[in-house]
């Protein structure tokens, strides 16, 4: 598959699609169904200095299109995803993978990414600013372009890995908060992550979230991701990685043509398992479709005359 | 896990809002009874999760309630119609460890998990006592076939319009070795709390994949943070953290 | 249909089911289809000061769940919207209607609310502060509480009819930017509008709107409005017209135990022109489906407890 | 306007791409030729706007080409199959204006609508001759239910493998008092750029509603801004106003 390889930050991937994280786990589950070495690479879940169990269930509600989750970063936390993780990991995929990394203060982001840094494994680091700041008034990292740009520049102090940072979608301004991270020295910008969304059961009267509000995505959502990555890939020099609602070969397509140089798959995993595959089987017949010889080359088409 | 398209052969209503599916496909991923299917449904985004009520060879049965639209759907569903169904998903109940009498205690539609598993309990050659418990009688369903595989049965109603008036609890003292339950939580806590033996427990909880890669179903057990999907739905009496 | 009576800033409704600005025009199509009476009210296409043509064609995209539309305010403008459409309006419909008014400047909106004050048939001035202030930089009046409380102090000063500010989703704030409005003013909000959302065409590789960009509405943003309409109902004390992809009484119920006092219904009238006749007759199985004997009483039931 | 059910009897594939299908259901809201009805399709939320072919009481006939997902939904559906339809929508031709001999011009998937128009110039006694282009011979659909109506009938294609080589305005000099056209955009400038006679014109939009509700299908004439869907799809040749 020549015409499927993109280059992502210096690194190559064998095709564009890249499961997100969160919906992937550390990919045991999927290898027992298939071979996941097929993959772009993937992103593992969202990993924190502390081990986390995260929110209180329900965490998930259905939407027309898509879903709601309130996992709230269940991880073992970043010693043992290097521990025990990454080991498993290594035996059933052999390329470099996605380290998502997530945080609750600066300090926490730039331990746990100076940990995963030293990971051969490890070939991007996937910054989520979406969190919280639990130092500066409970606001997300991600809602200013100063405190986005100041988690940059404390990863990009400790890691040569290429650093991504994985912007929310709950802004006025992305573009905005994207050129922030850019300018603070990031390698890629990875967006969206989840819109904050909210549903409420009839029968009880009460939200089906346990913490009443959770992160909504799916194809509902394709519309305002592809957006947002047209918007931040026409702003930034530096690679977009698109997601939002993906779940066919047309609509990788579409994000690449909006600018994305890669695309991850998020909640389409969760409903098909083999989401990831089918579509990396369905590229080439759609590529012929679209008259599309290498991927590459029509990243950020759309923009052009 | 495996992923399959079943093929609906009958769909039939047992009760007002309970109905019978039985499907044909690979059934070759269910190894235990407890174990459940996850359903897509056309038009709903997330698949719907529901126990293993009896299998075989090619065939699977399943007993659903009608609560919402999805059950809904599927209730309108004709012979032919086919969906496409993760079998194979969550642990399911461990029989190694019920002794030579096991008590079953099913609430509402946590009754169709004991089915398989009254089968291959009595199938080893153990004793088999069950507790169904419903509202009243018109929710009953299943009792002649518990019966029809051997097992000593007793029907409890809230009403006392059928059996034994009160719940599941009520009929509880039976002298049983070992006991497995499935059914609405408070019912589970009931059981709990009544319990002598040690037993095996099957929780429910909103499901984002049912297979264990997002989280979302996940809960504290005395023996570490357990994804009632993958880990579960079934736990063992002694692991269990009731919340709040 | 006594349990389905809303009051709505003093004006009470027959029931909560308002069409949205934009997708009713001026209510003639749909009154060659019902009697429009059975409304609560309705609120009409977005009027300015002078006419507009709005945006060049493609307008439409469709999504999955959901369209985008960039019509881009196309309308004759007040003084014929007061001297040419409400006096047509006035043969098909009796009750109050919503006056729905845009502007691209302060003096815009107050100029064009004055004129629509003085409509005896105007029961409600519903501000749309989602158009680009084109004195101020071109971003929207609608993503900063300053400009937002600067419309709805001008619209206050020259109206004694309720005025009702409709917010843009397109914000990290929404909370702040409804209080600022309250603060200012404002009698009720109203949200959301539509969230900015974009498609491509696979086959011309190009943006299917000619604009690029356009409003994404219909059933797949549901989750994000209904989130809103429970933050800013949370967090005000005036009443708070829900309304994103509402399409069914259920939709409906939902969008009030969130805390709407009432309800606009968007692209559904577009794919079913019958959408809100089927809602308001449908709402009273629903309410008994699940115990409601009034609305009024439902309003912000989520809350509580 | 009217809001209806249509059930499917039946679904023909005229050429690789192009089905006829018949839907039967009630017609009374289609007044006119060059009139579309707007099809609601399960799981897409837009509903689909095609040109009636030809309409009798309670019978309705539509010609479409699959581009897309929506039109390959449609050639997949069967006799039986029905479809949430709403008929009567735009202007349609005005027949009144045609004189004694009428040209009609169509290109690709623009003929359908000419095929009530020439039914209904002919009944009203007047001389048609249709002039109807295509790419290529494989494409060419409808050249012998014209005839069968009574006009007289040229073929053009754009490779010359079958009548005229070259585009429809090849054909366009024939002496007719008044010209109706459809088609893609380009060939409809062709054919205004080539008309000596005065003539209607029939445009297509992406749409919103439909119905002239929600202004997303607007353009601008010489008479004011105009809906395609509800002023439109027709207009005349002095009204239009070519876009850039
Ligand atoms: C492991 C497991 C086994 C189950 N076995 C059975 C069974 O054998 N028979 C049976 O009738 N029911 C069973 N259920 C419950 C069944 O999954 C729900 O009744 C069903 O999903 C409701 O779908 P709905 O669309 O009708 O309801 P809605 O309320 O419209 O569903 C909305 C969303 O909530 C989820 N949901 C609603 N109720 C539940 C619930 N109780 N548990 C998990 N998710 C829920 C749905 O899956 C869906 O995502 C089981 C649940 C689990 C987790
Ligand atoms: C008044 C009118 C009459 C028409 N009559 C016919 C006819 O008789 N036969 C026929 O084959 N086609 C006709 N068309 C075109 C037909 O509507 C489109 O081919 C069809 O909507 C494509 O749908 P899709 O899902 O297959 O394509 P997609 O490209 O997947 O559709 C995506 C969206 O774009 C819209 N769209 C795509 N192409 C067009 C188009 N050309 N015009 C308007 N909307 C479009 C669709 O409706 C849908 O909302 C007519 C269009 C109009 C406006
Ligand atoms: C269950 C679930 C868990 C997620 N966990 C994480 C996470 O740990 N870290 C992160 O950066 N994003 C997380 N996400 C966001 C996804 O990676 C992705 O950005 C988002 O879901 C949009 O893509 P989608 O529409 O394809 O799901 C999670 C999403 C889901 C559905
Ligand atoms: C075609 C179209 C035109 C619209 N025009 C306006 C407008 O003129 N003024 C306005 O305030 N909102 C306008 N809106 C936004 C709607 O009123 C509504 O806020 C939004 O569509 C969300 O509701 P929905 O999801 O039910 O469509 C328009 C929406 C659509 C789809
Ligand atoms: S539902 Fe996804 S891990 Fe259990
Ligand atoms: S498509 Fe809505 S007005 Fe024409």
């Amino acid at each position: 598959m020549a015409g499927m390889k993109v280059n992502l930050c210096s690194l190559e991937l064998d095709n564009p699609v890249i499961p997100a994280s969160g919906t992937f786990g550390f990919g045991y589950e999927f290898a027992e169904l298939y071979d996941i070495n097929i993959l772009g690479t993937f992103s593992f879940k969202g990993t924190t200095r502390e081990p986390r169990f995260g929110n209180p269930t329900p965490r998930i509600a259905e939407c027309t299109a898509g879903m709601i989750n309130s996992v709230g970063l269940q991880n073992p936390g970043v010693d043992k995803v290097i521990s025990e993780e990454l080991p498993k990991l290594q035996k059933v995929f052999s390329k470099k993978v996605m380290a998502n990394v997530s945080g609750f203060s600066v300090e926490d982001y730039a331990y746990t990414c100076e940990k995963l840094d030293k990971c051969p494994q490890v070939g991007w680091l996937e910054v989520n600013v979406s969190c919280p700041n639990v130092h500066g008034g409970g606001m997300s990292f991600g809602t200013s372009p100063e405190s986005a740009a100041e988690v940059t520049k404390a990863v990009k102090q400790i890691t040569t890995k290429p650093v991504i940072i994985k912007l929310s979608p709950n802004v006025t301004d992305i573009v905005s908060i994207a050129k922030a991270c850019e300018e603070a020295g990031a390698d890629g910008i990875s967006l969206i992550n989840t819109l904050l969304g909210m549903r409420i059961d009839l029968k009880t009267k009460k939200p089906v979230i346990a913490i009443v509000m959770g992160g909504f995505s799916g194809p509902a959502v394709f519309p305002v991701a592809l957006r947002m990555v047209y918007q931040v890939s026409s702003a930034v020099n530096v690679p977009v990685i698109g997601m939002g609602g993906v779940s066919s070969a047309e609509d990788v397509i579409e994000m690449m043509l909006a600018g994305a140089s890669a695309v991850e798959v998020g909640a389409a995993n969760l409903v098909d398992p083999y989401a990831c595959k089918n579509i990396i089987e369905a590229l080439p017949e759609a590529m012929k479709k679209y008259g599309i010889d290498n991927l590459e080359d029509i990243i950020g088409g759309a923009r052009n005359g | 896990m495996k992923q399959g398209l079943f093929e609906v052969l009958k769909n039939k209503r047992l009760t007002d809002s309970v109905y019978e599916m039985t499907l044909a496909g690979d059934t070759s991923a269910i190894t235990a009874p407890g174990q459940f299917v996850n359903i897509r449904l056309d038009g709903f985004y997330l698949r719907r999760p529901i126990s293993v009520c009896d299998c075989e060879e090619g065939k699977l049965t399943i007993v659903y309630k009608t609560v919402g639209k999805g059950t809904e759907y599927l209730a309108a569903a004709k012979t032919g119609d086919k969906f496409d169904v993760l079998t194979g998903l969550g642990n399911g109940y461990d029989l190694a460890l019920s002794g030579s009498s096991a008590l079953l205690i099913g609430g509402g539609v946590g009754v169709p998990p004991l089915y398989l598993l009254a089968k291959r309990l009595i199938s080893e050659g153990k004793s088999v006592k069950v507790i169904l418990g419903f509202n009243t009688a018109s929710e009953v369903f299943y009792e002649e076939e518990f019966k029809a595989l051997g097992a000593s049965v007793t029907v409890t109603t809230a009403d006392g319009t059928k059996g034994v008036k009160g719940f599941v609890t009520a009929a509880m003292d039976c002298g049983c070795s070992y006991f497995y339950t499935c059914g609405p939580e408070p019912m589970l806590k009931a059981v709990y709390a009544a319990s002598k033996t040690s037993g095996q427990f099957s929780f429910e909880e909103r499901m984002g994949c049912g297979f264990g890669a997002c989280m979302g179903c996940s809960c504290k057990t005395v023996t570490g943070y357990k994804r009632i999907c993958k880990d579960g739905p079934v736990l063992r009496k002694e692991e269990i953290l009731w919340q709040e």
